[in-house]
């Protein structure tokens, strides 16, 4: 049992409280995504775990040994920054082992595991050189490796990739993704970049001001959030909503947004929603689909603008008097200005209150 | 730091700090307080229980040692009836203005001037530095020379045929104060130089792409742009001087003496004279505590400043 | 018997004076730890300092008077009582040097040297150039004056600095006021006199002395204006008998083409400062013993000719012979029979620090500033004595 | 442009004539006889140069009684300079240190508290701390010389080190704190050998400032360890006798040698130092 | 004609040839995107149009008129920095206003334009704050605004978009986008991302080191890279490569790699490509289809690890000695380690010679 247990946990600045009463449990194994836009208090959540921060109130276990008033470094945790923050002065092989000399490892201990450590990250050749000399990815290599080779139970990750340009994030998520596998650990990772905490995670808590919005795992997340924070907050483009009331349009609901009537064709009607009701219709730019004209549950939308990406095209449209964004395939051809039918697929769709933002179905 | 280890460092760490063990080491923010300790009772003594104790002689009759029997005011009241006291006073308000502002204005032109990809730049910022190596006593004893009608530059030139030159304002009290701002100058006009060009070297180069870009002319660029971004190197310069000009006391000793009379007298000067040869103790420490409020008017929006710039916007 | 010995004799004619105690005191098998310190108030600063801080020097040259008596009453400083009893020192010192070296009757001090201020040195040459006596009044000095300014000589060579303007100041307060006035003002600070018409004349006649003076007299060295004098660039210079060192160092015989005089009087008098060694309140044996040797040897007839003649000053022993001196010293010695005669100096002798600097100031703010009345001058004068005291 | 350029290099010529001319002016009077002195003018070059002037204020000067020149009183100055220098810049660092890089409570009062220290003549407290030194029983001895300088550095110092490790991403210190460095192993390994710039501009300036100090080694020195800078006020400063300037301005120079030195070798390393966040700007 | 043109434009610091013999023609009213990695040259060029640099030899001309030797301000032209370059102590307003000052342009009209632009990006309220009080998105609106108020008739812009937030980059995208269409003014834009050149621009130049790769509309270079720096360049995640020989399988061309043989049944044969030839297959990611089981045409690989990132799924897997990704749709249920029958679309890879690896088909 190596995971991480907060129980009550408490942060306040003076009379700002950053971390309000927050109950986790992370288990031993997990790969927990902490996501939420900036300041809301995701780091300070992680440092409190770490031992960086002392917790205003509340307690936290790491494999179920109370650690609420240990230094860092008896708490069986290791922690790789955004920033890095290597030490500068040192070589890569110094960084690596700095934690080790500072707990008195022998030294040919010290050496054997940060070879292994090296070879793991394929950094062997950049051992002796400066971080200064390092590029963005292998200082971020590096960085974990200073982590990895202190063999801790619980990785604490804050933002590790979000300094690095696109093309190695998404390289550097796949090996971390991979290492995960490989050695099993427990890890905690904060982002605010929701593909990675997409593809990443086993679990993601949402937390927006200080509160957990939700937890759970990321396809839940995506198909199914908590609350408009949670759709807007994950999916790129961001999810389209759409004000409006709930309707009949033939035998399937449908939700009246102006004048224009949009068929949910596969939604189920559930006992609360009742027609007449104002609502929020969260749709995903990818379940909206281009139609036959004339087609059954299809409606007129006006293209407004269209970016090709390479293999998706996105479509921003006009639809009763709401602007949404479509994912259409690169090869529709799209004019603008010129009405285009499409069709939502009602099972996928999301509904919230327009009061206090909750999901309804 | 051995002391902080573990005896038994061990490569499972699960299994070495469990809770029971607790180990006897100090925490990392005790030891941050516990080296704060000198820091501490060097602040609170050297500077405020002795300057409460200069603030407490100074309402004695104290004359050549320090004796307790208390007058009230009686100092500040002849303090401020003192015309060199004033004198001295004006002195530092002339010569503080005229050394920081020619400082400031030497240094950045001279910071300008090297920023601009000049050739040989180590070797002229090495010679304007060169000065600052060199102490107030002897940077006065240099410029007493220099400045000497007799000796100095005024005989030299009258010796290459210009008779009726004339360059004797250390001789003249009404001009030997000026005499005092030119060897002070003089002597810290490199680090200003370094401070300016340091903050110059730090300016974002696109600023001066876009600058090119919009076609503002040079002097324009300085003017109008680099010279309000530069505003914390003035700040810091301004400091650094004020904190030179209030201590100011070799200077003046080893370039005028305070002379002629006391025209170019200062505060420090003032204060140091009545403690250590005047037998008037009492009123240097008066001397001693005006000065004091002086620099707290200056300094307090500085160090306002300084706490204001916390971590978090840094 | 080793004895530290702090002085600001640190120029090489100064030196080579106290060589000759210093050999004396080695010659008794003492053994001399020399530490100078240039400069009167930075040395006696230092004297101050490592008294509080609890290490003073055994052995320290002091200005005797008001400063050296609050060390005194302090406790900081012993007394050579027995060596002054064994040496007879109030028969052969002038009563007003031995009541100044004392402290509660006892003698804390052991006074080396007489110097005087009021002296009048001047170029022969220059004189006879503008065809000029050497004035025996200030009214006399000012008509003398006036002429060799017509004749292109400066007729006064002053060093703009503080000491030497009061001793021109002092040379005209004796000079036009007399030595009972000059008592009167320094000695008990008497407001009566302070405010006499004699002070209003005292202040005219400086002021009028202002224009005899080149413009770069400010700050000037006194050294220097001894230079111009010994030129003939300028005719005289009022300095103290020191000067005769710039006279020999330039090879010239005091007398001959420099000439020596007191300055311009109605009555004799002499200004008297003394240079002398006090002794800190050493508690063990070897150092008390050292202290007394020091007295003794001070004090020592032989090393007081010796000493004086190459200082330039005249021995404080009233009873050693003026044979051996030159012309100059002889009429000090013949002045100072006078016990009448015997004035004070302001500058650190009788008066408290503080007055006497403060007199300085005053003297100084109104020879520079000529825009200041007489009157003017005279009130700051009676102002700053009474902030002062 | 080609014309700016000139105007350019007129400008910085004339000022490093204007900045070096005192300091040749004294380097070739000290190269002259004393009768070349009094007869040339003071701009002229030595006609023949010699090094007497030098080797007699290095060794063979008069001051007072004993003629020994000022090298007694160099050796001084480096006993007294050395570790009053290491002191002073390792108890700045460190505070500046623990004031930015830790959250201690008062951290921001105290820093206040220290930076008005900085305006503090020592002059006017010159009077206590010479009663504080006696009561160390340190009067007169190097070791209370040195605490003094340690004293009168420790606001410089401090502003120096906590302005630059201000700018130091706290991150840093929170990865130290993981691998369980404590806080002096985090400011031995980490921290000082990254604020070497920084080192380098607080070693020169400190080292100005204490090698030149005069008034706290007039006061604070005993005879045994004066420091040079008192030796040369001893061997100019006196009022009496003609001035053998060849000897002054060698003594005075052969005391500001050290720091000339420095500032000739090292001034690359200062301005990068300051350019690194020594100062703020 | 407000176009630009580089004729055999070379810059070289000392002896490193940074940009070498480079002839461009850019249209008047076009939106050019230089897209390269870093350190490629885009910097530089850009700075030689503007004159900021000057070049070593080789003529620009901006609408027609030489501008070689001329200054910055003498070239008609704008430019938006990445650093926004925003003097920091004056208010938007007198950013955007300075220029025009020094131009001597009457305050009237300087007031006017300042408004009109301030109204175009949306700025008006903005116009008395300090640069550092605004957004990231709001200083670069700032940036843009100073160049647009002094209407050039080409704008310069060096990665403009790369110190903000993904989130803010994708609306920043969008707006610019629409400036250019509502301007009409030539624009030269420097990228490293392709996502960014592909959504804006009417022509992308791909450089490296100094050099041209391909200058085409995005589609092109999409569908067509000229080169495997080309198509690895472009593309998230980026372009499979397999390396193989020319075979048949059936009647349709093929690919053998190693023991597997991939039919690319939609490829024609063309003349040059003779069977047993060695080759380079490129092959995007949404171009891999999951297949039926025993489908014509159907190839088998074992997926290795995937990537659900919300409305797709990235599904490394093994295909021939090779590693590849394949774009699926998140419904699609993948098991590790377990066949997978995939088809891939022979019309839409890239062959590539393995030895200079340009484009073969
Ligand atoms: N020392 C502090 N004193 C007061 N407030 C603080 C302190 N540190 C952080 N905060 C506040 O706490 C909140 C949460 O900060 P935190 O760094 O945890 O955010 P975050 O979610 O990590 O954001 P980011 O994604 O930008 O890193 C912020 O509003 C911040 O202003
Ligand atoms: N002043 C210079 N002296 C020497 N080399 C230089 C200079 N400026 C740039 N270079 C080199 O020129 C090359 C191209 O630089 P440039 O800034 O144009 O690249 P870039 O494509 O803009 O890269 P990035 O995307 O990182 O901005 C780089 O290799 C760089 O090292
Ligand atoms: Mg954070
Ligand atoms: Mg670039």
């Amino acid at each position: 049992m190596h995971g991480v247990r907060l129980e009550s946990v408490r942060k306040a600045y003076g009379s700002q409280v950053i971390i309000d009463d927050l109950d986790l449990q992370i288990e031993d194994g997990e790969f927990l995504v902490l996501l939420g836009p900036s300041g809301c208090g995701k780091s300070t959540l992680l440092n409190m775990i770490a031992g960086l921060e002392p917790v205003t109130s509340g307690r936290i276990l790491i494999g179920g040994r109370e650690v609420t008033g240990l230094e860092p470094d008896e708490r069986d945790i290791a922690m790789v920054f955004q920033s890095y923050a290597l030490y500068p002065t040192m070589s890569v092989r110094k960084n690596i082992s700095f934690g080790l000399k500072m707990r008195g490892t022998p030294k040919e201990e010290i050496e054997r595991k940060v070879d292994d450590v090296a070879r793991l990250l394929r950094i062997e050749h950049l051992l002796d050189r400066r971080p200064a000399n390092l590029s963005g990815g292998q200082q971020q290599r590096v960085a974990i490796g200073r982590a990895l080779v202190r063999e801790p139970s619980v990785f604490l990750f804050d933002e590790p990739l979000s300094n690095l340009d696109a093309k190695l994030r998404a390289d550097m998520r796949v090996e971390l993704k991979k290492l995960h596998e490989r050695v099993g650990r427990t890890m905690v990772y904060v982002t605010h970049d929701q593909i990675e905490a997409m593809t990443m995670a086993t679990r993601i808590v949402v937390l927006d001001q200080g509160r957990i919005q939700q937890c759970d795992r990321p396809e839940v997340i995506y198909d199914q959030p908590a609350n408009r924070f949670v759709a807007s907050f994950v999916g790129a483009p961001t999810m389209n909503f759409l004000d409006g009331r709930l309707t009949r349009s033939g035998d399937c609901p449908a939700i009246a947004c102006q004048d224009a009537v949009i068929p949910l064709p596969g939604l189920d009607s559930a006992s609360e929603l009742k027609e007449g009701r104002p609502i929020v219709l969260g749709l995903r730019p990818e379940h909206v689909q281009r139609a036959e004209q004339g087609g059954v549950g299809t409606i007129q939308a006006l293209p407004l603008m269209s970016e090709p990406t390479g293999p998706d095209m996105f479509v921003r449209m006009a639809l009763g008097g709401n602007e949404i964004t479509a994912r259409l395939s690169t090869d529709e051809k799209v004019e603008r200005h010129a009405p285009l039918p499409i069709r939502i697929d009602g099972r996928r769709v999301s509904l919230f209150s327009p009061d206090n933002g909750r999901r309804l179905v | 730091m051995n002391a902080q280890q573990t005896p038994s460092a061990v490569t499972l760490p699960r299994a070495e700090s469990s809770p029971g063990g607790k180990r006897s080491r100090l925490s990392s923010s005790t030891a941050a307080k516990l080296a704060l300790i000198p820091a501490t009772i060097i602040t609170v003594v050297c500077f405020y229980v002795f300057v409460g104790w200069t603030i407490v002689i100074s309402m004695t009759k104290s004359r050549l040692l320090p004796v307790y029997n208390f007058v009230g005011f009686d100092q500040y009241r002849r303090l401020f009836a003192n015309d060199r006291w004033w004198t001295a006073m004006e002195n530092l308000a002339i010569h503080g203005t005229l050394f920081i502002v020619g400082c400031t204005v030497i240094g950045y032109v001279l910071a300008i001037l090297l920023d601009r990809g000049t050739r040989c730049e180590s070797l002229f910022r090495t010679v304007f530095m060169l000065p600052l190596s060199m102490s107030f006593i002897v940077t006065g004893a240099i410029w007493q020379w220099l400045l000497n009608p007799t000796l100095g530059i005024q005989d030299a030139v009258r010796d290459l045929g210009w008779t009726d030159f004339v360059f004797n304002w250390i001789v003249r009290p009404d001009r030997a104060i000026y005499t005092l701002a030119f060897a002070g100058v003089w002597q810290q006009v490199g680090l200003c130089m370094a401070l300016f060009l340091a903050g110059l070297r730090g300016i974002d180069p696109n600023i001066w792409k876009a600058t090119r870009v919009d076609g503002i002319p040079t002097w324009r660029v300085y003017a109008n742009i680099i010279t309000p971004m530069l505003r914390p190197v003035f700040f810091s310069v301004f400091v650094l001087l004020s904190a030179l000009v209030l201590k100011s006391f070799d200077l003046v000793v080893a370039l005028t003496g305070g002379g002629p009379g006391f025209a170019s007298d200062l505060p420090a000067r003032f204060v140091v004279d009545h403690i250590l040869n005047r037998q008037e103790l009492g009123l240097g420490a008066a001397g001693a505590f005006m000065m004091l409020c002086t620099i707290a008017a200056v300094v307090s929006p500085y160090i306002y400043y300084e706490l204001r710039t916390s971590r978090k916007e840094a | 018997q080793t004895a530290e010995v702090l002085h600001w004799w640190t120029s090489g004619g100064e030196s080579a004076a106290l060589d000759k105690v210093r050999a004396a005191f080695k010659a008794k098998g003492g053994t001399w730890k020399d530490t100078p310190v240039a400069g009167g108030d930075n040395a006696r600063a230092a004297v101050v300092n490592r008294m509080i801080g609890g290490k003073p020097p055994t052995v320290f040259m002091f200005s005797i008077g008001k400063q050296l008596d609050e060390l005194a009453e302090q406790g900081l400083v012993g007394d050579v009582q027995d060596a002054a009893t064994a040496g007879k020192w109030d028969a052969v010192l002038p009563p007003l040097i031995a009541k100044v070296a004392k402290h509660d009757g006892k003698y804390v001090a052991a006074p080396l040297n007489i110097h005087g201020e009021n002296w009048m040195f001047y170029n022969v040459a220059a004189l006879k150039k503008a065809k000029v006596e050497v004035p025996k009044t200030w009214p006399e000095f000012i008509t003398a004056a006036k002429a060799l300014k017509a004749a292109g000589i400066t007729p006064i060579a002053l060093g703009g600095e503080p000491w030497q303007e009061r001793i021109l100041f002092n040379s005209v307060l004796l000079g036009v006021g007399g030595r009972d006035h000059y008592v009167k003002v320094y000695s008990q600070l008497d407001e009566a006199a302070l405010r006499s018409d004699t002070m209003l004349e005292v202040f005219k006649t400086v002021a009028a002395l202002r224009e005899f003076v080149d413009e770069g007299s400010p700050g000037r060295k006194w050294n220097i204006a001894a230079n111009m004098m010994m030129k003939g660039t300028a005719a005289f210079q009022f300095m103290g008998d020191w000067a005769k060192g710039e006279l020999v160092a330039a090879g010239i015989e005091p007398g001959t083409t420099v000439g020596c005089a007191l300055a311009p009087a109605k009555d004799k008098g002499y200004i008297m400062t003394v240079d002398a060694f006090a002794f800190s309140n050493a508690k063990d044996k070897a150092s008390r013993e050292a202290q007394k040797l020091m007295a003794n040897i001070i004090m020592d007839p032989a090393v007081q000719v010796a000493f004086n003649k190459s200082k330039g000053s005249i021995p404080v022993r009233t009873d050693v012979s003026d044979a051996s001196f030159d012309v100059c010293a002889k009429l000090a010695m013949e002045t100072l029979k006078d016990t009448k005669a015997q004035l004070a100096s302001s500058g650190l002798f009788g008066l408290p620090s503080s007055i006497s600097g403060a007199i300085d100031d005053a003297i100084s703010q109104f020879w520079n500033n000529r825009t200041m009345t007489p009157e003017q001058g005279r009130a700051l004068f009676i102002k700053t004595i009474a902030s002062a005291r | 442009m080609r014309y700016q350029r000139l105007v350019l290099y007129l400008l910085l010529i004339s000022a490093t004539l204007a900045m070096a001319a005192p300091i040749l002016i004294m380097i070739s009077t000290s190269l002259k006889s004393m009768d070349e002195i009094r007869n040339g003018s003071l701009f002229a070059l030595p006609q023949a140069p010699t090094l007497a002037a030098w080797g007699k204020a290095w060794s063979g000067a008069c001051i007072g009684a004993s003629c020994e020149g000022i090298s007694g009183q160099f050796a001084n100055s480096f006993v007294i300079v050395l570790p009053a220098l290491f002191l002073s810049v390792g108890l700045g660092a460190l505070t500046g240190y623990a004031l930015s890089l830790w959250r201690v409570s008062y951290a921001n009062i105290l820093f206040g508290a220290i930076l008005i220290g900085l305006f503090i003549p020592p002059q006017v407290t010159l009077y206590p701390m010479i009663v504080m030194i006696r009561e160390l029983g340190l009067f007169g001895s190097v070791p209370g010389l040195v605490l003094v300088h340690v004293i009168w550095g420790l606001a410089f110092v401090t502003l120096l080190f906590r302005n630059f490790f201000q700018s130091v991403p706290q991150d840093l210190l929170k990865a130290a704190r993981i691998d369980g460095a404590g806080f002096l192993a985090i400011f031995w390994y980490v921290m000082l050998p990254l604020s070497l710039p920084v080192f380098a501009v607080a070693m020169i300036l400190q080292f100005t400032y204490i090698w030149n100090d005069f008034l706290l080694g007039l006061t604070f020195s005993s005879p045994e360890s004066q420091p040079v800078t008192v030796a040369l006020n001893n061997l100019v400063g006196s009022q009496f006798g003609e001035q053998e300037y060849n000897l002054n301005m060698a003594a005075t120079m052969l005391t500001a040698l050290p720091t000339v030195l420095v500032y000739l070798f090292s001034g690359r390393l200062f301005v990068r130092g300051i350019a690194a966040g020594a100062v703020k700007g």
